[in-house]
């Protein structure tokens, strides 16, 4: 037995879904109304979940008697200063925080991260596959190397590619299209699959069991 | 956060700890201006098309906001209670999804123009591309199972190659302009200020 | 459109209206949802990586779920997911949920409340497993939470202060986590657990994310974490290989059909580009 | 000090050495010239398309494209500079411009300050116009939606993206495509670059979003860091190179060297 809200539910998705997907045919009233309808949505939403974090992770532990607490939520009100013309530079400050913090993290990730341990891997992959005498992987990993010290070069600009470094770059530019292909691929059936997803909820689960009973 | 990284005292990584905290807190308290902005755009492209059609999309709009914003707060649970569930899943659960599967339409289409033998570019993006996608697609993966180590290692060894490169060069540039903020040298922040 | 209308039948066969590519996908997606198709799948060294990640840990082990899953990707990710808890629940293992992503927590509340019901595998709330609701730590918070459990999530997701949770009087930071499962959906966030828990700590890690995702976890597999899953294809195969079937398989029968209309258009667009470089079909310049 | 950073910390001393020598370098006028990036110039194409058809002008910098505390940063700040060069050019040449914003409201501040900055710098503060500033919600799929809803109503005559893109970028490159605008962009997430190489005319690939930035900012202080940028690539280099010579006395050797 359906209930009416599944089945209401189910109707309401269905909507959502044909509005999305009519985008691809051409601008229509149906896409325009589950598009402002989904902003509407997610506004909510966000201000929900967020001011529900600040309650739970602010006020109530402030109102405890953390009150170093404050301090971030004042300068998260700060930000609205922006809003008024003759007070919008107070809102750098907080501004300033969330940057530098954001710099700090990235710098610290990055280093280690991001480089050091890309070309530690190149090295210690390239080294395990020739002590092991793995031709397959040592060619693999040398290709790997290749790549990395190419795709390196290709962006170069404080000299031309021309000569070695020309050379270097072209090569660099085939590991680099190749690498825009795979992740290209990866998205294709993923998006794919999305799309299984949502016309297959409406088959098996709107039509067959909601509106067909079965 | 840098000290935090660099040096073993835990006052660093205690400040990292409560840094951390704070920047997490001073975005949830920012939210409610993006409603202003939101409000302020929907109001100016109303004026600019005062027809019946544009004020019921953007009624719509407001509807939608409260119709959430009410089942998040009148209900035992907030965001959590089965009312507001029953709106998320119906509503943002099935654009969101739908939004992806629409993504495989123009994927395919601005394939269907680029993947062209054109240039020897061209073809390793094709084969970067096509021997991954058809590795992923079973019907492939039964009749025609070289199609799997080939994928994988296209996807494994120059892919790996290249975007390794990519990674590491993006990663100095990203750090060229951390340091240029901390030394109070970035541009952008000067304009804002 | 400001385009050059198409004169030639090679430009013609290169300027189709996507429109057709797309109405001939739809058709042929729909197909095998109405009329499975069934075939087997191949299972993959990451997935056997992420599963044997878990199966080498004794009952009891501790494995944190960093769950920053979307209920947009849900059809991506979903066999993942549910495979994964199955295997975790089976094999006894104490279980940290920690929601990062705003809708994580109602596809926790899904899955735990009605599709993998912990209390079928004799799980106690509190003692074998705990949830410790959202917040959205992004790579900082996850730093914190491998510091300091409790200075992001100082209550679960039911309101109860973490030390009255049994489970979790002894644990607050890493140091009593044997293994991280990173679910995640943007792709360059496996570099988090990778700086924040495997550098620092050198902690088993695997992942779970998009199928798009895969070619940037790729590069951290063997060497810093232990396996992954991306996509629901490997959703099938990690199905398949700890034999929970689940929704992965329905999701591969419909990829089969569903890209061949863009294969044909892939040729199509080849053939129109050759005719027009080659000229087919036109008398040969006399020279 | 932690054991396992000095490496990291010979990479920042040997970055932040650079930057200060280049910094005097640049002051002193005698920076080198870069190689050109084509899409640079595509962009002032693209505004000059805009107003020859009548249609705006559109930047979006993604829907999570304003992470100000983030890993992501960088590109954050790269796209805030892409945002006021744009703005500068619109002024000057009397486009129209629209602005996508991200979800991220902490960045609304310094995206407004950039939009106002580029009228005012070129002496045309009163045709700064507020509505332009399009906030659509949270998440990349109200983003998407609105941002196609914004070239069918309004239409599209140049596009730039540039900044931190997710799956929100497939959606709106090609829909701007497909309605006859000039795509430019690029994003530093490399995962990402490739919808920018198949979907736009012209691309900015992940560095060259910052090396890119630091050319439309015109600021030495900007350029310079390009160079120091080359100066990192020579050290991964060096890094790459002595790697292998440790190596070769086993791979413990060189465990024990990255470790450093």
């Amino acid at each position: 037995m359906v209930l009416f809200i599944d089945l209401l539910g189910g109707l309401v998705g269905t909507f959502f879904i044909i509005s999305v997907l009519s985008m691809l045919w051409k601008d229509n009233p149906i896409f325009r109304i589950g598009q402002q309808a989904i902003i509407g949505a997610t506004m909510a939403h966000y201000i929900l979940l967020n001011f529900k974090s600040a309650l739970n992770n602010a006020v109530l532990p402030m109102l405890g008697g953390n009150l170093l607490l404050f301090v971030p939520l004042l300068l998260g009100v700060l930000m609205y200063t922006r809003l008024k013309d003759n007070v919008a530079w107070i809102a750098r400050y907080p501004t300033g925080v969330l940057v530098g913090v954001g710099t700090g993290v990235m710098i610290a990730g990055t280093l280690r991260g991001q480089i050091i341990d890309q070309i530690k891997n190149t090295v210690l992959d390239l080294t395990k596959s020739v002590i092991s005498s793995n031709s397959t992987g040592m060619i693999n990993n040398l290709l790997i190397a290749i790549g990395v010290v190419t795709a390196i070069s290709f962006f170069t600009f404080t000299h031309e590619h021309k000569g070695v470094l020309g050379a270097s770059a072209k090569i660099g530019r085939i590991f680099l299209m190749i690498s825009l292909g795979a992740n290209w691929s990866g998205e294709i059936v993923w998006y794919l699959t999305q799309l299984i997803g949502r016309l297959s909820w409406i088959i098996n689960t709107v039509i067959k069991v909601m509106l067909l009973g079965g | 956060m840098i000290l935090s990284y660099f040096t073993p005292y835990d006052v660093f990584a205690q400040f990292k700890g409560i840094a951390t905290n704070w920047v997490v807190l001073i975005s949830a308290v920012t939210v409610a201006m993006g409603f202003v902005y939101m409000t302020n755009a929907q109001i100016k492209i109303y004026q600019k098309n005062k027809t019946t059609l544009q004020l019921a999309y953007t009624v719509m709009t407001y509807v939608f906001f409260l119709a959430f914003l009410i089942a998040g707060l009148s209900f035992k649970g907030d965001v959590s209670s089965p009312e507001y569930q029953w709106w998320f899943q119906n509503v943002y659960g099935n654009v969101g999804a739908t939004v992806y599967a629409v993504m495989f339409f123009t994927l395919a289409s601005s394939a269907y123009r680029t993947f062209v033998v054109s240039s020897i570019e061209a073809v390793s993006l094709i084969l970067g591309g096509m021997i991954y996608t058809l590795r992923q697609v079973p019907l492939f993966q039964v009749y025609t199972p070289w199609i799997v180590p080939l994928g994988e290692w296209f996807l494994l060894v120059p892919n790996v190659g290249g975007s390794r490169g990519a990674v590491i060069a993006a990663a100095f540039a990203a750090l060229v302009v951390g340091i240029r903020t901390l030394w109070g040298k970035e541009v952008t922040l000067e304009v804002s200020s | 459109m400001s385009k050059k209308t198409p004169t030639t039948f090679w430009e013609k066969l290169g300027n189709i209206d996507y429109r057709w590519l797309y109405a001939l996908s739809l058709v042929f997606t729909i197909i095998p949802i109405l009329q499975p198709l069934g075939l087997p799948v191949q299972v993959s060294e990451p997935t056997i990586g992420y599963y044997n990640a878990i199966d080498k840990l004794k009952p009891g082990s501790v494995v944190a779920i960093s769950f920053g899953s979307s209920l947009a990707l849900l059809d991506e990710q979903e066999a993942q997911y549910l495979a994964t808890w199955k295997i975790l629940f089976q094999r006894h293992m104490k279980v940290i949920f920690y929601c990062t992503y705003a809708d994580s927590a109602l596809i926790l509340q899904k899955h735990l409340g009605t599709m993998v019901k912990p209390s079928d595998y004799g799980y106690k709330y509190g003692e074998d497993y705990v949830w410790l609701g959202y917040a959205p730590l992004g790579e900082a918070g996850e730093a914190s939470f491998a510091q300091n459990i409790r200075g992001v999530y100082p209550k679960d997701q039911f309101g109860t202060p973490l030390d009255q949770i049994p489970m979790m009087k002894d644990i607050n930071d890493q140091s009593k986590i044997d293994l991280l499962i990173f679910c995640y959906t943007s792709c360059t966030d496996v570099e988090w657990p990778v700086r924040q828990w495997v550098v620092p700590y050198k902690k088993p890690t695997i992942v779970a994310t998009l199928g798009c995702c895969g070619p940037m976890a790729a590069p951290y597999y063997p060497t810093q974490i232990q396996g992954f899953l991306s996509g629901s294809g490997m959703g099938t195969e990690i199905e398949v290989y700890s034999r929970n079937p689940g929704p992965g398989a329905l999701m591969s029968d419909a990829k089969n059909l569903g890209i061949l209309p863009f294969l044909l258009f892939f040729v199509l667009g080849n053939v129109s580009y050759l005719g027009k470089r080659f000229k087919w079909g036109q008398p040969k310049e006399v020279k | 000090m932690k054991d396992g950073i000095y490496l990291d910390l010979t990479l920042l001393i040997t970055l932040i050495v650079a930057m200060w020598y280049y910094n005097k370098v640049a002051l002193a006028g005698k920076l080198p010239p870069l190689r050109k990036i084509p899409a640079i110039d595509a962009i002032t194409e693209g505004v000059g398309k805009s107003i020859e058809e009548n249609k705006p002008v559109h930047y979006a910098m993604g829907a999570s494209g304003g992470q100000l505390y983030t890993q992501l940063v960088s590109m954050t700040l790269v796209a805030l500079a892409f945002l006021n060069y744009i703005s500068k050019l619109c002024a000057k040449y009397g486009a129209n411009l629209i602005v996508h914003m991200p979800y991220q409201a902490e960045s609304i501040p310094l995206i407004e300050a950039m939009v106002r900055d580029g009228y005012k710098s070129e002496g045309k503060p009163e045709f700064f116009n507020p509505g332009c500033l399009r906030y659509y919600g949270y998440g990349a799929l109200t983003w998407t939606q609105s941002v196609t809803a914004s070239y069918d109503t309004e239409g599209v005559g140049l596009n730039l993206s540039i900044g931190i893109f997710y799956s929100d970028c497939p959606i709106s490159l090609e829909m701007a495509k497909i309605k006859g605008g000039l795509n430019v962009g690029g994003t530093g997430r490399w995962i990402m670059c490739y919808a920018f190489a198949m979907m736009c005319d012209y691309v900015f690939l992940g560095q060259e979003i910052y090396v890119a930035g630091a050319m439309v900012s015109g600021n030495p202080q900007m350029l310079s860091g390009v160079f120091v940028e080359e100066i990192g690539k020579y050290f991964s280099y060096i890094l790459l190179a002595l790697g292998f010579v440790v190596a070769a006395m086993g791979v413990s050797a060189a465990t024990a060297f990255f470790a450093l």
